[in-house]
C-alpha cells in the first residue's frame, strides 16, 4: 500500500471521525451522568437527518436554517423522552434504561418511516470537486463538517469547563454519591445534558446526511462502532469519547486498505477487545477504585 | 509466627497516597482493633489485605505464605475473609439461603456433579442444612430463616454477614465497622458473639469508631491517621497516645 | 459546481408511503357468492433491504390483477390477491408463505424478490404443489426447482455477469474494475464479470466487495481507482451507488460505470443530478421502452405511483399477466400442474405475439398460440424455469436513459 | 391452518429456547449478553455444514451445541475481567465479528449465497406432510428438557451461586468464589443452548445466509424477555409467546387498518414493539407477568 492510499483513508477517517464524534460525545456525556449506554444515540441522528430533508422541502432549501433545525427537533425530543421515560428510570438499573432506551430507539425510527416511507432521500447541497494535492483528495465539503462538528464540539468543551452548570455536570459525571452529598441540584443538569445530547445527535444526523444518503437505518447501524469509539476513549470521558471515535475511525478505514472491508469491523473489534485487556479504563478513562 | 502480617503496604489513588508504609499484625487466635478518623485508610488496608485492591508495594503474609499476588477469592479459601462497612447481603435471597451459599467447595457447584453426582449433592446439602441452622442459632438469626435478606434490619444484615463467614471456617476475620448502624442491644450481642467467635480460636480485626465497645473487649489496638499506623499496643495505651488524641481533635475520646 | 436538481416534492415526502401503496387497499376484492376465484399469493420484500423496490412491486402486481379481473378474470376465474411482506429475511418469509398456503389457501405465490427469501421458501411451496413467480438471481434457484414449480423472471447473475462483460468489450475497454455490494446477487455478477472477462484472456484491475450501510466508501473507491481503471463495473443498490458514485464525481478521477438497471435509473439521476450521472451505463432486460407491453404498463403504473416503473415492478407485472394466460389456455377447472404446464406454452416462440391480457386471451379463444411478451423482456423460459432476456444497453444522456443497443443474453460458456 | 399454527409454534419454540439460554445468562446470573444472535448463528452453520458433509443430524446438532458454548468461553474469560457494562458490547461485537466471517470465508460458508438444500429433520423418516408437525413435536420435548435443565441448575449449589452473583459479585468474592468462573459456566451453557436452537433452525428452514443473524434478533430475545419478566422461567415463554405472536398477529392488523399501505403498516408494527417496551419498563417492570423474587417458594 502506498503512503498516498494509506493518507486518504486517514483523512476519510478523521471526517467520518469528527462527524461521529458529536453523537459519540453524547453517549458518554449520557453515560457518565445518566449512568446508562443510550441505544436511541442512532435514531435521534436519524430523526435529525430527517429533519433537514424535511425543513429543506418545507422551509426552502437553506441548509443552515435546516440543519439548526434538525438540531432544535432532536433536542425538543431527546427532552421530551427524558421527561416521560427517563427520569422516571433514574433509580433503576442501568439495564431497565437500556431496554427503555431501545424501545425509544424503534418507536422514532417507526414514527419516521410511518411518514417518509423506506425509501432513501439526499440533502439538497450542489456537488463539488475534491482538491487535489498530488493525490491527496480533501473535499469542501468534509473540511465544511469537520468545522462544523469542530465548532460545536469546542461550544460544550467551554459551556462544560467554564460555566457553574458546566461544573456541576462534571461532578455529576465523576461520583453521583458525591455530587448528591454535596447538594448539587441535578434538574438543571440533566435538562442542559438532555438538550446538548439532542442537538449533538441531531448535528451528527444532519451532517451524516449530507455526506451520504438519508436512509431510516442511518444512524441505527452506526451504533456500534460509536459505541465501540466510546468505550476505546474511557467510558465518561468526554476528551475520550472524541479522541476515541477519530482513532476508531482511522483504524477502520487503514484496515480496510489492508483486510477488505468485511473484516474491518472485526479487525475494529479486535483492537477494541485489546485495548480493553491493557487498560481496561480505556485510553482516557480513570481507574475505577473499589470500596 | 504472627498468622496475619502486614508489611510496608502502599496504596495511591491517582494522586492521593491512601496506605504509606502501614505494618500490622494479627497473631493466632488474637482479637485486635483497628481506629481511626474517616479516610485514614482503615477500609483501603483490609481491601488490600483481602485483595480487592492491589498493593503498591510492601507485602501480605499468612500463615507465613506470601499472599500479595494472590486474588480475592483464593485468600478466602485459605482462611482470611472479611465483611463490608456497608453490608453486601445476597438481598433477593432468604436468610437461610445467604448462609448456603457462604459454604466453601460445594460439590454442587459443579456442573457435572449436578448431572452425576445427585445424591451425594442431596447429604451435602443436609449437611450444610444442618451447620446453616447452628449458625442461625449462634447468631439469633433463626426466627428470619425464610426472610428475603434486603428486608433484615441493618443490624441483622451485619449478623448475617458475619454467619456467612462462619459457613467459611475461617482462620482469621476483618470486619469493617461491624457496629455502625446497629441498636444498642444488638451492639450488646454482636460483642458478645464476636468475642465468642475468638474463643473459640478465630483470630479478629476489627475496624470500629465506637471506641468505648472497642475498648472494652480488645486486648490490643492499632490507631491510624492519614495512610500511617500512628500507634498501637493496649487500648488505654493508644487512647492516650498523644498523636491519637491529636487525630481525633482532643474532645471526642 | 453544479446545482443538484431539487426535486422530491413535498408531497413525496409525506406520503411516500402511501404514493407506494396507492390506494392502500388491494384492489378488486369483492366477488360474488359462489364465484371460482384464482387465490393469488403475493410475497413482497416491503420492508428491509428490499424496501425501495418491494413496495412498487406489490403495486405492479395490483395494477395487473386489476387488469386480469377487469376483463372478467382468467378461465372466468377472478384473482383475489393476498399480499405478505417478508421483510427481507429469510424467517419472516417463511412464515409469511405458511400464511398464504394455509390459511389463504393461495395457488400460486408471485413477486418474491430476494435470492435468499426464494430459496428459503421453496421447499414449503413445493410441499404445497404451488406455482413460485420471482425475481431471484441466485443460480442455486435453478438446482433447487426440483418441481419445476419456479419461474425465474429476472436473468440470473451468471446472464447478468455475463452481459456486463460483453458490454464493456463491445464499448472497447480495457482495464475493468469490478465493485460490488456484498449480497449473493450481486457477488455472482461480480464473479461472473471477472470469469467471463477472464475467459477471453483480458485482466480485472482491481475486485473489491463493500460492506453495505456505510456513511462512506472512499477508501474502497479509492482501491478501484487506485488501479486506474477505464470502467467500473459497479453492482450497487441505490443508497451505496449514490454515495459512491457522488465520491467518485467528487474525486474527479476520469471512468466510465456498467451498472444493473434497477439501480442506473431516473431516481439514481434525481438523487445525484444530471452532471454525475452523466456517462452511466446502465443495463436492464426491459425490453425496450418502445415495446407496446412496457409502454402501457409504464403509463398506468405512473399515474399510481407517480415514478417510472423499475425492472422488477415490470417482472411483477409479467408475472401475473404470465399466469393469467396459463389459467385461461388450461381452463377454469384445471388444476395448479395443469396451469403450470401452460406457462411455458403461453410464452414460448411459435405463437401468436401477444402484449397484454386481453389480447393474449382473444387469441387463445380463437385456438391459436400465444406468445406473451412481457414489459419485463420477451419472456422465453429455459429448461429449469429462468429466462433469458435480451438485454438493453441504455447510457445516461442528460438525465435520461438512451437506449444504444440490444444484446443477447447468454450463459457463460 | 393447521400447518400455519405448527410453523408458528415452530418459531415461538426456537424463540423459547433462545430465550431460556438468556433468560439464564441474564435472568438468574445477571450478565448482558448482547450478541446471542452470534451463538445461534454457530450453532445454525456448524450443524448445517457437519450436515450437508454427511454427518448425521445428532451428531451436527451436538456439535453445534458444544461449538457454540466453546465459543462462549473465552468471550466470557475476556470480557468478564472487564465488568458489567463491557460484556454488552464484546458480545455484541463479538455477533457482528461472527457475521462478518461467516459472510466473508465463502470456501466454508459459501458467504452471502447461504447454505440452500440443508438436509431437514425427519426427511426420510415420515411422510412429507408430517415433517414440520414431527420438529414441532422434537422442539417441544427439547424446550421441556431445556426447561427442567434449567430449572434443575437454579435451584442447585450452583444456580444459588450465580443468583447470589447477580445481588451482589463482590460479596460473591469475599466468599471464597470466583464469580469469573460461574458467570463463564453461565454464559457457556445459554450459548450452547442457543446454538442448539440454531442448529434446530437449520435444519427446520433447510436454507440459510448470514443475513438471518443480525444484532436485531438478540433484541427480539430481549424484548420477549423483558415483556414476560425477567428471573423466571414462566415469564419467559409468557414473553416469547407475546412476542412471536405479536410479530405474526400483526400480519392480519391489515384488517384492522384498511387504509394503511404496507410500508406504513411494517412502521406501525414496530412502533408498537417500542411504545410495549418502553411502557413495560415504566409501569411494569417486573415484566407483564413476573413476579418480583425468584426464588421464594
Amino acid at each position: 500500500m502506498d503512503w498516498i492510499s494509506i493518507a486518504n483513508a486517514v483523512i476519510n477517517g478523521v471526517v467520518i471521525g469528527m462527524l461521529l464524534a458529536l453523537p459519540a460525545l453524547a453517549i458518554t456525556l449520557v453515560f457518565g451522568i445518566a449512568r446508562f449506554p443510550n441505544a436511541a444515540t442512532g435514531d435521534y441522528m436519524t430523526l435529525g437527518a430527517y429533519t433537514t430533508i424535511a425543513s429543506q422541502m418545507f422551509l426552502g432549501g437553506s441548509i443552515v436554517v435546516a440543519v439548526l433545525g434538525a438540531m432544535t427537533m432532536t433536542a425538543a425530543i431527546s427532552l421530551l423522552m427524558y421527561f416521560w421515560v427517563f427520569r422516571a428510570l433514574a433509580e433503576r438499573s442501568h439495564v431497565s434504561r437500556l431496554i427503555a432506551s431501545i424501545g425509544v430507539a424503534f418507536a422514532v425510527r417507526s414514527t419516521i418511516t410511518f411518514f417518509a416511507g423506506q425509501d432513501q432521500y439526499v440533502v439538497d447541497l450542489p456537488l463539488v470537486r475534491a482538491w487535489n494535492f498530488g493525490g491527496i483528495r480533501i473535499l469542501p465539503t468534509d473540511l465544511y463538517i469537520v468545522g462544523a462538528a469542530l465548532i460545536a464540539l469546542l461550544l460544550v468543551f467551554c459551556v462544560m469547563y467554564l460555566t457553574p452548570t458546566g461544573r456541576r455536570m462534571r461532578a455529576i459525571a465523576d461520583s453521583p454519591e458525591l455530587a448528591a452529598a454535596s447538594g448539587i441540584r441535578a434538574r438543571r443538569v440533566m435538562i442542559f445534558l438532555w438538550a446538548v445530547a439532542g442537538a449533538f445527535c441531531g448535528l451528527g444526523g444532519a451532517l451524516l446526511g449530507i455526506k451520504a444518503v438519508v436512509l431510516p437505518e442511518l444512524g441505527w447501524e452506526l451504533l456500534m462502532p460509536m459505541f465501540a469509539g466510546v468505550i476505546l476513549g474511557g467510558i465518561g470521558s468526554p476528551v475520550g469519547a472524541v479522541l476515541g471515535i477519530v482513532t476508531f475511525s482511522i483504524a477502520q478505514e487503514v484496515a480496510s486498505l489492508f483486510v477488505g472491508p468485511a473484516y474491518k469491523v472485526v479487525l475494529a473489534f479486535l483492537i477494541l477487545l485489546c485495548v480493553l485487556l491493557l487498560r481496561p479504563q480505556g485510553m482516557f478513562g480513570r481507574p475505577i477504585a473499589a470500596r | 509466627m504472627a498468622l496475619l502480617s502486614i508489611t510496608d503496604i502502599t496504596a495511591r489513588f491517582g494522586g492521593f497516597r491512601a496506605l504509606d508504609y502501614v505494618s500490622l499484625e494479627v497473631g493466632e487466635g488474637e482479637l485486635v482493633g483497628l481506629i481511626g478518623t474517616n479516610g485514614a485508610g482503615k477500609s483501603t488496608l483490609f481491601s488490600v489485605a483481602t485483595g480487592y485492591i492491589p498493593a503498591g508495594s510492601g507485602s501480605v503474609v499468612f500463615q507465613g505464605e506470601n499472599i500479595t499476588e494472590v486474588p480475592v477469592h483464593q485468600r478466602v479459601r485459605r482462611g482470611l475473609a472479611r465483611t463490608f462497612q456497608v453490608p453486601r447481603e445476597f438481598s433477593h435471597m432468604t436468610v437461610f439461603d445467604n448462609l448456603m451459599v457462604g459454604a466453601r467447595d460445594q460439590r454442587g457447584e459443579k456442573l457435572g456433579a449436578l448431572v452425576f453426582a445427585r445424591g451425594a449433592i442431596r447429604q451435602e446439602e443436609e449437611r450444610l442444612a444442618e451447620r446453616v441452622r447452628e449458625v442461625m442459632a449462634f447468631l439469633n438469626l433463626a426466627r428470619v430463616s425464610d426472610e428475603l435478606a434486603g428486608k433484615l434490619s441493618g443490624g441483622q444484615k451485619k449478623l448475617l454477614e458475619i454467619g456467612r463467614l462462619l459457613m467459611l471456617e475461617p482462620k482469621c476475620i476483618l470486619l469493617d465497622e461491624p457496629f455502625a448502624g446497629v441498636n444498642p442491644v444488638l451492639i450488646e450481642q454482636l460483642c458478645d458473639r464476636i468475642v465468642e467467635l475468638n474463643r473459640r480460636g478465630i483470630a479478629v480485626l476489627i475496624i470500629e469508631h465506637n471506641l468505648a465497645e472497642l475498648a472494652r473487649i480488645v486486648p490490643r489496638l492499632y490507631a491510624m491517621d492519614r495512610g500511617r499506623v500512628i500507634a498501637s499496643g493496649t487500648p488505654d495505651a493508644v487512647l492516650a497516645d498523644p498523636g491519637v488524641r491529636e487525630a481525633y481533635m482532643g474532645g471526642v475520646i | 459546481m453544479m446545482k443538484q436538481p431539487y426535486n422530491l416534492s413535498r408531497r413525496a415526502f409525506l406520503v411516500s408511503g402511501t404514493a407506494a401503496a396507492g390506494l392502500g387497499a388491494l384492489p378488486g376484492q369483492s366477488f360474488a357468492q359462489g364465484e371460482r376465484v384464482f387465490r393469488l399469493g403475493a410475497l413482497n420484500s416491503i420492508t428491509g433491504i428490499g424496501g425501495p423496490y418491494g413496495p412498487y412491486m406489490l403495486e405492479a402486481i395490483k395494477l395487473a390483477v386489476a387488469e386480469v379481473n377487469a376483463a372478467g378474470g382468467a378461465a372466468g376465474r377472478k384473482f383475489q390477491l393476498f399480499a405478505e411482506d417478508d421483510q427481507t429475511k429469510p424467517e419472516a418469509a417463511v412464515l409469511a408463505v405458511k400464511k398464504l398456503v394455509e390459511i389463504n389457501k393461495v395457488e400460486a405465490v408471485v413477486g418474491i424478490w430476494a435470492s435468499s427469501v426464494g430459496l428459503a421458501t421453496m421447499p414449503i411451496t413445493n410441499d404445497a404443489n404451488l406455482i413460485t413467480m420471482n425475481t431471484c438471481g441466485a443460480p442455486e434457484m435453478l438446482t433447487e426447482n426440483k418441481k419445476g414449480l419456479a419461474w425465474m423472471f429476472q436473468a440470473s447473475n451468471a446472464i447478468f455477469g455475463n452481459a456486463f462483460a460483453e458490454v464493456a468489450r463491445r464499448r472497447g475497454f480495457k482495464r475493468p474494475a469490478v465493485m460490488a455490494f456484498n449480497n449473493s446477487t450481486f457477488v455472482g455478477q461480480a464473479n461472473y464479470f471477472k470469469s467471463a472477462w477472464e475467459a477471453n484472456g483480458g485482466k480485472v484491475s482491481a475486485f473489491v466487495i463493500y460492506e453495505p450501510n456505510q456513511s462512506s466508501y472512499r477508501t474502497e473507491l479509492a482501491r478501484v481507482l487506485a488501479s486506474k481503471p477505464d470502467v467500473i463495473s459497479l453492482s450497487a443498490y441505490r443508497p451505496d451507488a449514490t454515495i459512491i458514485l457522488k465520491e467518485w464525481y467528487q474525486s474527479g478521477q476520469d471512468c466510465k460505470f456498467i451498472m444493473p438497471g434497477w439501480t442506473a435509473n431516473e431516481d439514481l439521476v434525481k438523487a445525484l443530478g444530471k452532471e454525475a450521472t452523466e456517462g452511466l451505463i446502465s443495463i436492464s432486460n426491459v425490453a425496450a421502452e418502445q415495446h407496446p407491453a412496457f409502454k402501457r404498463f409504464a403509463a398506468e403504473f405512473k399515474t399510481i405511483t407517480k415514478r417510472e416503473p423499475d425492472i422488477f415492478a415490470a417482472q411483477c407485472y409479467d408475472m401475473v399477466i404470465t399466469l393469467a394466460l396459463a389459467l385461461e389456455a388450461a381452463g377454469a377447472q384445471a388444476d395448479v400442474a395443469a396451469i403450470n404446464g401452460q406457462i411455458r406454452t403461453v410464452t414460448g416462440t411459435g405463437g401468436t405475439k401477444a402484449n397484454s391480457f386481453v389480447e393474449g386471451r382473444d387469441i387463445l379463444r380463437k385456438g391459436q398460440k400465444v406468445d406473451y411478451d412481457g414489459a419485463s423482456s420477451r419472456l422465453e423460459f429455459g429448461k429449469h424455469g429462468e429466462t433469458v432476456p435480451d438485454f438493453g444497453v441504455f447510457d445516461i444522456q442528460d438525465g435520461r436513459l438512451v437506449l444504444k443497443e440490444t444484446i443477447p443474453g447468454q450463459l457463460p460458456a | 391452518m393447521e400447518g400455519y399454527l405448527i410453523a408458528i409454534s415452530i418459531s415461538v419454540l426456537i424463540y423459547l429456547l433462545m430465550a431460556s439460554g438468556l433468560a439464564l445468562q441474564y435472568g438468574f446470573t445477571g450478565l448482558v449478553n448482547f450478541g446471542h444472535v452470534g451463538f445461534f448463528a454457530i450453532g445454525s452453520y456448524t450443524s448445517a455444514l457437519l450436515a450437508l458433509k454427511g454427518v448425521p443430524i445428532p451428531v451436527s446438532l451436538a456439535a453445534a451445541t458444544a461449538l457454540a458454548a466453546l465459543a462462549a468461553y473465552p468471550l466470557g474469560m475476556i470480557s468478564l475481567r472487564l465488568g458489567g457494562d463491557y460484556l454488552a458490547i464484546v458480545t455484541l461485537g463479538f455477533s457482528e465479528a461472527v457475521r462478518m466471517t461467516l459472510q466473508t470465508e465463502e470456501w466454508l460458508t459459501r458467504g452471502m449465497h447461504g447454505l440452500p438444500g440443508i438436509p431437514r429433520l425427519f426427511a426420510g423418516w415420515v411422510d412429507p406432510r408430517m415433517i414440520d408437525f414431527c420438529i414441532f413435536l422434537l422442539l417441544l420435548a427439547v424446550c421441556a428438557v431445556v426447561f427442567l435443565l434449567i430449572h434443575h441448575i437454579i435451584r442447585s449449589p450452583f444456580g444459588r451461586v450465580i443468583e447470589a452473583i447477580r445481588d451482589n459479585e463482590v460479596a460473591v468474592r469475599a466468599l471464597g468464589k470466583n464469580p469469573a468462573q460461574f458467570k463463564t459456566r453461565s454464559l457457556m451453557i445459554g450459548a450452547g443452548i442457543a446454538g442448539l436452537a440454531g442448529g434446530l433452525q437449520a435444519h427446520y428452514l433447510t436454507f440459510i445466509s448470514p443475513e438471518q443473524y443480525v444484532p436485531l434478533i438478540t433484541f427480539y430475545i430481549w424484548i420477549a424477555l423483558v415483556l414476560g419478566g425477567v428471573g423466571s422461567l414462566r415469564g419467559v415463554v409468557i414473553g416469547t409467546v407475546l412476542l412471536v405472536g405479536f410479530l405474526e398477529g400483526s400480519r392480519f392488523l391489515r384488517d384492522v387498518f384498511t387504509g394503511v399501505s404496507e410500508v406504513q403498516l411494517a412502521s406501525v408494527r414496530i412502533w408498537i414493539i417500542g411504545m410495549a417496551l418502553i411502557c413495560v419498563v415504566l409501569y411494569r417492570p417486573q415484566g407483564l407477568f413476573g413476579k418480583s423474587s425468584r426464588r421464594s417458594n
